[in-house]
């Protein structure tokens, strides 16, 4: 047969679906809109050390006040590097965050949390990081861990350690983790050292991106900007996220609201350039509207989808990898609204290409993290990754003899061209297809029932592979170090 | 001697036609009873790939496959014996109804019917009272299955029951009926003796009217 | 302000899922199987117009020349537009890459809002789903979102009807058991309209008919391509086809037969009357191989109802899409997941007129509750189509000069102007605080959509119809019942 | 006489600052009794405001138009009447916690206490608990407003209420709390008087609390 377009001229094939939330021109005109916001308005910066950086790099610094030179940002934009692999924790090159590769994950530091056998919604203890990690570990489209929770029965200030160790205790997969300051980082790197076998190993082949958050507008705490310092100087890639809202801490224009998130992403990433050119830099973005009835920064908003996806193309025009969000949503029970704002901002996230996609595990406007909402986010994911696949055309796809042997009025039921491709259907697990009266005579379950199910099983049953004794050991000591000191703060 | 009963079950189970059909000749060559090869070997095989289906485990192209590799290990072995000593769950005549050119659905019920090794007559669509009728006067099945899709056609179902009562063969033949528009009561309103929701719960009802 | 040279601007986001040279391939590969196995044709009129249009006709099987469906496809007005029942309002354009929504229509059961119990549909909940897609905003025309059972079947179409226009004055999407309902139909329409050729310059109904899987056209849909032709008014052609079942396992290969089953409707159509509106439907999807499903939920589904929509785009034809339906046999997680996700590919990919809005359980019920939490989701899926405006005005950077570090922009000017419409403000969806949430009864969404969709029919008055119309109508009505009667 | 009250309390329920400056001037000039203006015209506007964006009919954009609007008519005529005589809710002085940068959650708060008709004195963010103890001295106030992001700063909450009670000042002013993080059972750990989970029942609580 000479049907195949492998001897057809310039024909052009969509691998997969093709989204694009702004043109280049617009990406550059935003980027252009940050730069001069950089240079002209500039950025409020709570770090001595910073400042004197950004002194030593070609700022121009008053007083908290610090103005960046266009080209100096442009220098720090084509000087981070456009791809940063990221391993598991045994070392297996896992995460290629580059072009338009999508990886899913929970979000950190949730207030509350939803015990997952109760139904009551508490404070995070840190046998629920235990939980979550275990989760993450088992749930397949789930590709990192975070902390799902702020560690509430712990020394305050080392929450973040004992999360970190909670995670590496239970799961294999890469970590994005925050830390309260420097000394905590410096923690979270020796445990994460003593799992990867040294540092030089941890900086070959990182399993780890820490994660720093900015205050929009244009404002950068010491720990924010410090901790952007901190990573470079240690040659672990860093996520910087600030959290930008239209119409609160940026106008409510939807632009606007680019420029400022870009603007402050690119403060962090000049600090970590100008400390070690080359240093891994993600940009982030937690993008969405402030809700001008309750205030709230939605996290199910059809414009948490919009500005993320927009922020994306920005990042994807700088060839910087980004830290996106999906999987979240405002609702306070795991009802329709949950379901519905989870798939909205999962699939527009995948089809943006995002590389990190963050908070598949964040209800209640960010206030609460459930692993039910993981759970369901994971089966959403593979859904979602069967979209983003596409559809494949060539001639066994096209099927035009197995069409005319089966002809009008017959069926494919039985034909071996289907057995042969109906594997490629999308195997629902938790999504049900059961007709009417099987689904009563199963109990008529909503998927809310089924997916606790699944966790309560996932935790019950759930052995995520061992660390030797040995690292387990070194782990347990920087813990106990961390808490000498702390306790000696006091 | 190898476990042939085995081995032939097994590959139904994986839909493996060619291999079932050497098997079986095999089993014929080294002079094993017929009536067991199908007993013990080829419906066996077929009766856990409907437990699989039923349970999930299978899906329908694979149920099809292993439905195939079975019937060609029974064309091999029923030149061998007595039509009568041919097992069969029972006969089962099935159609589209009056007005109904939908297909797939009955053609569903009838490849799962013969999977769980019911004899099915197939009068195709378009099928009026009369044409059931007649095929249950020919045939003589245990039951006759009525398929519509639309809301319009699946009147004409009540006509074909009429029709058995005014020749006196309602009584010996179960009726069941199916299609999207059908439910229970429905069912209950015209008269049949049940209503199959689906392809898989089909062969189910068949063996509960017959039993 | 600078004037700027050669820039392009995606004002709403750029999506596609086949490439045009996919297309092509996949109208090239429709044009072969029409040419090579044919479709069956179940009415010899409409044979005889096919043969007469160039078609080889054997018995029942009809090749059709790719040169009749080019034909075909030069003459089929691009654009259709349908008008609000009452007032004739052009407010409907299926052209280019609009997406309006709707709901589905004959599902044999439906929840009712008050018992929550699924039940057969009668004219009464027909009535009230149609009130209810007439007070919800996002929702822009109507299907009747169950058959009508507590009346006599034969003549059930036309009971059907009448409720619809009872309750809305929203353009129908109209289902018929055969052309004699049909004509019923348009002859209530001409009568709302004001007379044949008004319907027909502003119509607000257009017929619903399907072939039947694969490639054949029953007697019911070629007559009714026919009748549509002659009267001059829009047809929706939809074959509903499950990849592994009625077409091949394959997305390429479903795509292909379903588009040649389109295309040969499309080709009765055109044969019939050049220059006859026609849209082109679809419902793509799987057979769960499971539980054997046609399924309204899968990512199959949604892959093949975008695809579909490139191809409608490629071949310049007025398109009738699928969104807002579950599988899920209740409203619950799952029917709220693949209603986004349908909703949102829609709106991305741009077919125009989108019907089941409201469809659970593979499209046996319907859910009133799940329409109107639907309304929000279209609301949302149309706020993200909208995109991202990008000009001084709205990259302000000014207004983030003025604010500097630190500050915020809620009482600014720029904000009160822009907030409203930059946002889109669902109206089920909640975003309260926790404690308002607690204090307010800490409900789902699935209540308050319920409070919504009681208070709809207990409280909302649709535009009435004129009494001397609503009485002619109802004298077709008993007519066809006398009809029935009598045979 | 046209009805001053009637319109500038529906101007600053629309926010036009234009119109409520022009017609507060038109009644100066009318000769009406300015605390009237406040009380009838002004504060009856914004109190409307207030309701309207409790039940969700106002956005914040909107009250914080309206706000700015009654405190233009304010500044015209407030030079005309004794200080004492200037209609107040209550003081309540407000800050971000020590460590914390984040000040959108607090200014709207305290923007939504001014609408409301309280005075407010905003000591910024990273407000140590001397900081606040200093203002609560010079400005003698009601209520002492605390706010924080961050689950480290939160702690610094507590400082602060303990530093009031070591100066003797604890029972001179009652303190409330909110942020992100923090909830009521915070709030009782550490002794404040009250927690407000939004900005627009921070006003309430205010309310509740001087009540």
């Amino acid at each position: 047969m000479s049907r195949s377009q492998y001897v057809r001229a310039n024909y052009q094939v969509n691998a997969t679906p093709q989204l694009k939330m702004l043109s280049d021109d617009q990406c550059e005109n935003v980027l252009n809109g940050a730069l001069e916001v950089l240079e002209r308005t500039g950025a409020e910066i709570h770090s001595e050390e910073a400042l004197e950086i950004f002194r030593k790099g070609g700022c121009w610094v008053d007083g908290n006040m610090v103005c960046f030179p266009s080209h100096l940002v442009e220098w720090a934009i084509r000087s981070a590097p456009s791809r940063i692999v990221i391993s598991n924790q045994k070392g297996e090159r896992t995460m290629f965050l580059e072009g338009q590769n999508v990886y899913y994950g929970p979000g950190p530091t949730n207030t509350y949390t939803i015990d997952p056998f109760t139904g009551e919604r508490r404070r995070a203890k840190k046998s629920d990081t235990v939980r979550a990690a275990k989760v993450i570990d088992a749930l397949p489209n789930i590709s990192f861990a975070m902390d799902c929770g702020t560690v509430m029965d712990v020394t305050p200030t080392l929450s973040d350690v004992h999360a970190f160790q909670a995670m590496l205790e239970n799961t294999n997969k890469p970590i994005i983790h925050w830390g309260f300051g420097i000394d905590q980082y410096q923690d979270i790197i020796d445990m994460a050292a003593a799992v990867a076998g040294g540092l030089e190993a941890l900086q070959r082949d990182p399993f780890i991106l820490l994660y720093s958050e900015s205050s929009p507008p244009l404002r950068h705490s010491v720990e924010a900007i410090d901790k952007a310092i901190f990573a470079a100087k240690n040659n672990i890639p860093i996520v910087y996220t600030p959290c930008t809202f239209s119409g609160g801490v940026a106008p409510a224009t939807m632009a606007a609201t680019l420029v400022i998130a870009v603007a402050d992403s690119l403060v962090g990433l000049v600090a970590g350039q100008l400390v070690r050119k080359g240093s891994g830099f993600v940009m982030g973005g937690l993008i969405s509207t402030m809700d001008m009835s309750s205030t709230i920064l939605s996290y199910g908003a059809a414009e948490l989808s919009l500005l993320s996806a927009g922020l994306t193309a920005v990042a994807r025009y700088m060839k910087i990898p980004m830290f996106s969000t999906g999987g979240c949503s405002d609702s306070k029970v795991i009802d329709t609204q949950m379901g519905i704002e989870a798939a909205f901002s999962i699939l527009i996230a995948g089809l943006s290409g995002a590389n990190l996609i963050h908070d598949c595990s964040y209800m209640e406007y960010g206030a609460t993290s459930s692993l039910d909402l993981m759970t369901m986010d994971d089966e959403i994911i593979g859904m979602v990754k069967k979209i983003l696949g596409g559809v494949l055309v060539d001639d066994e796809h096209l099927a035009l003899d197995v069409i005319d042997k089966v002809g009008p009025g017959g069926h494919y039921l039985a034909d071996d061209h289907t057995m042969d491709h109906f594997r490629e259907f999308w195997a629902p697990t938790l999504i049900n297809r059961l007709r009417f009266d099987g689904w009563k005579a199963e109990g008529s379950k909503t998927m809310a029932q089924r997916v606790k199910e699944k966790t309560q099983d996932i935790i019950n049953n759930h052995k995520p592979e061992q660390k030797s004794e040995s690292v387990l050991k070194e782990i347990q000591a920087i813990v106990d170090r961390a808490e000498a000191r702390e306790a000696n703060k006091r | 001697m190898p476990n042939y009963y085995e081995e032939i079950s097994q590959n139904v189970i994986t839909g493996q036609l060619d291999r079932v059909k050497q098997l079986t000749q095999q089993a014929i060559g080294a002079g094993n009873n017929p009536v067991e090869i199908i007993n013990q070997g080829l419906i066996p095989g077929m009766s856990v790939v409907g437990a699989r289906f039923k349970a999930g485990q299978m899906y329908v192209p694979e149920v099809l496959m292993s439905a195939r590799a079975m019937n060609a290990g029974m064309d091999l072995v029923k030149p061998l014996i007595l039509t009568k000593d041919i097992p069969s769950a029972g006969k089962v005549v099935i159609g589209t109804v009056k007005g109904d050119l939908h297909d797939i659905g009955k053609n569903l019920v009838g490849m799962m019917l013969e999977s769980a090794g019911f004899t099915v007559i197939n009068v195709g669509v378009d099928a009026g009272p009369e044409k059931f009728l007649q095929s249950i006067k020919e045939h003589q099945p245990g039951v006759i299955g009525m398929s519509a899709l639309l809301t319009t056609t699946m009147l004409a179902m009540k006509d074909t029951i009429e029709l058995l009562k005014e020749e006196g063969l309602r009584d010996k033949v179960k009726v069941m009926i199916g299609g999207a528009p059908i439910s229970q009561d429905f069912a209950d309103e015209i008269g049949a003796d049940g209503f199959a929701p689906d392809a898989g719960s089909a062969a189910d009802l068949c063996k509960k009217l017959l039993a | 302000m600078p004037v700027k040279s050669n820039y392009v601007e995606n004002t709403s986001p750029m999506f596609s899922i086949l490439s045009p040279s996919q297309c092509e391939e996949i109208l090239l590969a429709a044009q072969e199987v029409l040419e090579r196995t044919g479709v069956t044709v179940h009415d010899e009129e409409a044979r005889d117009i096919l043969k007469k249009a160039g078609c080889w006709v054997d018995g029942i099987l009809v090749r059709i020349p790719s040169a009749v469906v080019d034909r075909a496809l030069r003459s089929v007005p691009k654009r259709v537009t349908l008008c609000n029942n009452r007032t004739g309002s052009r407010d409907v354009h299926l052209e280019g890459y609009n997406a309006y929504f709707g709901t589905g229509s004959d599902t044999p059961f439906t929840i009712d809002p008050y018992t929550g119990k699924r039940q057969r549909s009668t004219k009464k909940s027909v009535s009230n789903a149609c009130k209810v897609i007439d007070a919800l905003p996002n929702l822009d025309f109507v299907m009747s979102l169950g058959i009508v059972q507590d009346v006599p079947l034969l003549i059930s179409d036309r009971h059907q009807f009448e409720a619809q226009v009872l309750n809305t004055s929203k353009p129908i999407v109209t289902t018929a058991h055969d052309i004699y309902g049909f004509a019923d139909i348009i002859e209530m329409c001409e009568i709302m309209a004001g007379g044949v050729e008004e319907l027909r310059r502003n119509p607000f109904m257009t017929l619903y008919a399907e072939p039947i899987s694969p490639l054949q056209h029953a007697w019911e849909a070629a007559s009714k391509l026919i009748l549509a032709a002659r009267k001059g008014l829009p047809v929706v052609y939809t074959p509903c086809v499950m990849a592994g079942g009625t077409v091949p396992a394959t997305m390429a290969g479903v795509l292909t037969q379903g588009l040649a089953e389109s295309l040969s409707g499309l080709v009765i159509n055109q044969s019939t009357r050049e220059g006859s509106p026609f849209i082109m439907g679809g419902v793509f999807t799987i057979m769960d191989m499971s539980s054997t499903i046609f399924s309204y939920g899968s990512p199959e589904f949604n892959l093949l109802m975008s695809s579909l929509a490139d191809l409608a785009h490629y071949l310049k034809l007025p398109m009738f899409g699928t969104a807002g339906c579950s599988d899920s046999n209740l409203v619950d997680e799952q029917a709220g997941i693949e209603a986004a996700l349908s909703i949102a590919m829609t709106a991305l990919s741009g077919p125009n007129l989108n019907h089941d809005v409201g469809y659970i359980e593979y499209g046996s019920t319907s859910s009133l509750e799940f329409l109107a939490i639907n309304n929000d989701v279209i609301g949302m899926a149309r706020r993200l189509v909208r995109g991202i405006k990008v000009n001084d005005e709205t990259l302000a950077l000014d207004i983030i000069h003025k604010i500097g570090p630190g500050g915020h922009f809620l009482s600014e000017d720029h904000t009160m102007k822009h907030f409203k419409t930059e946002t889109y403000y669902p109206s089920l969806i909640d975003r309260q605080r926790y404690e308002s949430w607690l204090e307010s009864g800490s409900k789902t969404l699935f209540e308050r959509a319920n409070e919504k969709v009681k208070d709809i029919i207990e409280n909302y008055e649709p535009d009435p119809l004129p009494k001397d119309v609503q009485q002619k109508i109802r004298a077709i009505v008993e007519r066809s019942e006398q009809k029935v009667v009598k045979s």
